[in-house]
């Protein structure tokens, strides 16, 4: 286990427990914006660095500055502060542990354990722009429509019917 | 076609930019402590005092009748007037004031104290750099601060400084007149004090002898 | 003689190879990148220094001023004097102000912007990390910046930072869209992320005229976008309203005041470097000599002339349009700028599967211009670009 | 050393993390940016699979990532879009107190 893998770990697990642990929504986003800052460097780590750029540009660039608009548009007047937590917040990280055990016991027990790192495949964006236009076109075509769908649909239902209140 | 308006826009800005290095009547700036704006004839901020001839001490035109300091607004003048007197600008003996301070940082430049002043002593000045490193004492103009020649004067507001110039020679002129004329009349009067002596000693000569020649010239 | 020129063009790597040979191999890449990271550092705050001078003196003599002519010769010392007066000033925090985040937020904007220039090629071999996706890195960094606008306009508690930082990201993710589909119109003809193949790929000549992707109607029209974006980006003048000083103060750094107020000075014009430079990347050939008669002329030199001729432009832009109202700025983006750069996509498609010839630059260039006059014309007509009428003046 | 287990170690604890966090924050955002989280992780499986796999020249665990990586973000636009939507009809985020199905 090299160094760079654990700090990048330590960066990653402390900046989404905090995402998920801190109080102020706004903090939650910014420090979600750390772990997955650190999950785009553990994609560089592993060599992918197309995934680990998109991974920059699309969490830090699109959706936390998009929560953090929705943040800020719901932001409610009430002074009272709400708990953070939900009620049942017991049940919830019992559940969360368990996942988190029951996948551990797994990885461990696997023989996955047996596999080293192999050496370093050179990875070129123009070799994934040929995968994506010949192997993968149709998952790729499917993905347009997808997003084209998603960017209609999320305008639509965010849209202030105006009109309908008049 | 969209963008005309902006490239005529860029020509006018590329134009101003070249031409100012080329012409200096495109810049509007005056490079202030160097050169100074040509100020107008009416501008006016702060009193001061005029004073005639080249002492300032002696030629000082206020006679510290105090009108000004009643009537300033911000009360920001300070008089104190003298014990002995001296001759004011037209020759007459008048005090003068021992202490005449304003401060700066209270007047408002009402030009009030201006127009109540009957011997047109204190007139507003042009001077605006009077920034000071000490707000209390920097800004409370003492008598010798404000003292300033007709001279000046003449030169910041020069139709106004005639005006009063005119003013003034014809006050001197009444004032010489009636020095002259008193003179003359003291001069008649004795004439004829004496003629009248003469003739009187002449009529009475006979009469009575112990009659004495009087001045009578009060 | 032909040698000597080479070893100035190369200067600056022959120096560096040189000093590393002094040092052992161990720490040798990592001494390498230290004092690169250093020259780009010190090489681009002087070039900021000198920018806020010349556009200071070049804004005070479009609007008939002198601009600043009093500190060292012609003024030129100025930014020396505005430095020290930024640091000397008092630092002040708000107080109901989120301290950590309002810290972290200049410190994060001037880092992204520093950032940016590690895919920037500024000479031949002169580049600090040739990148296979280094376009995206471009971009991916770019939006970082965003983040740290928001976090300064929303850690400052203050309603015209909030107001200012809401203007800038809505304008900053609205207008990337434009920017990055005006910049895959090179990545489409280059075949390549790298700048370092996209960049000597133009430098290259037929005759004497290099084969710069601005002189094709797409890549003319794909500069034209990008520089309009880049406009936007970097929160410059004419579209400039984040920072509009005449209704919400500073925008997203009204709470912000001496080194802090420098350093998001500082991360605003270092920003707009990397995207000129970007521009430059793309479009204007990098490093490469305008004539192959002015090749012997070392590369850098080619490049800082014209970073500082884009510099001067956005100057001149700026002293000349007046301020977009934010509904236009928006109209800009989705209605002019988005449709165009999908066309000028498509322009570069017909124009790669075309053969050479003047009929393929006719049919680009009527694919390009016409859309471009019918879209104004279309949208004048809907009133959505329209003259402005002043109701209390005139 | 830098095994395939530690990676996914480490991912399993990203989707633990963001699991929890779906299950018990009651911001309906925070509740979207955890099952982002949990989405993440699964890129980190698929990556590190992809980069420990018997065939990387295949890139057909990168293909999966970018693939995933859109539909995150075509994700986080509809869910803030309703959360926004949900918002304008019972004026909160708080999910515990939008409990009425009548709005």
């Amino acid at each position: 286990m090299n160094v760079s893998f654990i700090l990048l770990a330590i960066i990653t697990v402390v900046g989404t427990a905090a995402a998920m642990g801190m109080r102020n929504a706004v903090h939650c986003v910014l420090a979600l914006t750390v772990g997955l800052a650190g999950v785009a460097a553990l994609y560089l780590q592993l060599g992918a660095q197309f995934v680990g750029f998109t991974q920059i540009m699309v969490y830090v660039g699109a959706v936390a500055i998009l929560a953090v608009f929705a943040i800020m548009m719901t932001h409610s007047p009430e002074p009272a502060k709400p708990p953070t937590f939900s009620s049942f917040w017991t049940v919830g990280s019992v559940v969360a542990a368990s996942v988190f055990a029951v996948l551990a016991w797994a990885i461990h027990s696997s023989s996955l354990a047996a596999h080293t790192l192999p050496p370093q495949p050179e990875v070129t964006v123009q070799q994934i722009g040929d995968a994506l236009m010949h192997r993968f076109v149709l998952p790729l075509e499917l993905m347009g429509l997808l997003l084209t769908a998603a960017l209609i649909g999320a305008v639509v239902i965010a849209m202030n019917h105006r009109e309908e209140i008049k | 076609m969209v963008g005309k308006g902006i490239i005529k826009g860029m020509v006018e800005t590329a134009r101003n930019f070249l031409g100012s290095y080329v012409s200096k009547q495109r810049l509007t700036t005056i490079q202030y402590p160097e050169e100074r704006a040509p100020q107008i004839e009416a501008a006016r901020n702060f009193p001061f005092l005029v004073f005639d001839g080249t002492d300032a001490e002696q030629g000082l035109r206020c006679v510290a009748c105090q009108i000004c300091e009643k009537e300033c607004p911000p009360k920001c003048i300070f008089i104190e007037k003298s014990k002995d007197k001296k001759p004011d600008a037209t020759g007459k003996m008048q005090f003068y004031p021992a202490t005449f301070n304003i401060d700066i940082s209270v007047c408002m430049s009402c030009q009030i104290c201006v127009e109540v002043c009957p011997f047109d002593s204190i007139k507003m000045d042009v001077v605006y750099d009077l920034s000071n490193n000490d707000r209390f004492a920097g800004l409370l103009l003492h008598k010798q601060q404000l003292a300033k020649s007709n001279e000046y004067y003449n030169t910041i507001h020069p139709t106004e400084a005639a005006a009063v110039d005119a003013h003034f020679a014809e006050e001197r002129a009444k004032a010489a007149a009636r020095v002259k004329a008193a003179a003359e009349a003291k001069l008649a009067a004795e004439a004829k004090a004496a003629t009248d002596a003469k003739a009187k000693s002449e009529t009475t000569l006979a009469d009575t002898q112990a009659q004495p020649v009087g001045g009578g010239t009060r | 003689m032909n040698l000597k020129l080479d070893q100035l063009d190369q200067i600056f790597v022959i120096l560096n190879n040189w000093l590393l040979g002094y040092l052992p191999p161990v720490v040798r890449p990592l001494c390498s990148s230290i004092l690169a990271i250093a020259l780009i550092l010190v090489t681009f705050a002087l070039l900021f220094a000198i920018t806020t001078v010349l556009e200071r003196k070049g804004l005070g003599r479009i609007q008939n001023r002198f601009g600043p002519n009093r500190v060292g010769p012609c003024g030129f010392l100025q930014p020396i004097a505005d430095g020290i007066k930024s640091l000397t000033k008092e630092d002040i925090v708000p107080n109901p102000a989120d301290h950590v985040v309002h810290f972290l937020a200049p410190v994060l904007l001037v880092a992204a912007a520093f950032m940016a220039y590690a895919v920037l090629p500024i000479g031949r071999n002169m580049i600090l990390v040739d990148m296979n996706a280094g376009v995206l890195y471009f971009f991916a960094i770019g939006s970082l910046m965003e983040l740290a606008v928001f976090m300064a306009g929303w850690s400052s508690r203050s309603k015209y930072s909030l107001l200012g930082a809401m203007r800038a990201i809505a304008q900053m993710i609205s207008y990337e869209v434009p920017l990055v589909l005006a910049s895959i119109v090179v990545i489409m003809q280059s075949g390549s992320l790298s700048t370092v193949s996209i960049v000597n790929m133009q430098a290259t000549y037929t005759g004497i005229w290099p084969h710069w992707f601005v002189f094709t109607p797409w890549g003319f029209a794909g500069f034209a976008l990008f520089m309009i974006a880049a406009t936007a980006e970097s929160n410059r003048s004419p579209f400039d309203l984040p920072e509009g000083e005449s209704e919400i103060i500073a925008g997203y750094y009204t709470e912000y005041s001496g080194f802090k107020f420098a350093l998001f000075f500082l991360g605003e014009y270092i920003g707009m470097f990397a995207t000129s430079a970007m521009a430059i990347t793309l479009f204007l050939g990098g490093w490469s000599a305008p004539f192959s008669f002015l090749t012997w002329i070392p590369s850098y030199f080619w490049f800082f002339a014209k970073l500082l001729t884009i510099i001067l432009t956005f100057i001149w832009v700026r002293g000349t349009l007046p301020r977009l109202r934010m509904d236009q700025l928006m109209n800009l983006a989705w209605e002019f700028m988005l449709p165009m750069t999908l066309l000028n996509l498509l322009t570069a498609g017909v124009w790669h599967f075309m053969p050479a010839g003047a009929l393929r630059w006719l049919i680009c260039g009527a694919m390009v211009v016409v859309p471009c006059i019918l879209l104004s014309r279309g949208l004048k007509q809907r009133k959505k670009f329209q003259v402005r009428k002043y109701r209390f003046s005139e | 050393m830098n095994s395939l287990q530690n990676y996914l170690l480490l991912s399993s604890l990203l989707f633990s993390i963001g699991l929890a966090g779906a299950l018990i924050r009651r911001n309906a955002i925070l509740v979207l940016i955890g099952i982002e989280l949990m989405l993440n992780a699964a890129n980190l499986n698929l990556i590190a699979f992809w980069r420990f796999g018997p065939n990387p020249a295949a890139l057909t665990g990168i293909m999966f990532a970018i693939f995933s990586i859109s539909i995150a973000a075509a994700e986080a636009a509809v869910g803030l879009g309703i959360i926004l939507a949900a918002y304008r009809h019972s004026k909160t985020t708080d999910l515990d107190r939008m409990n009425s199905l009548r709005g």
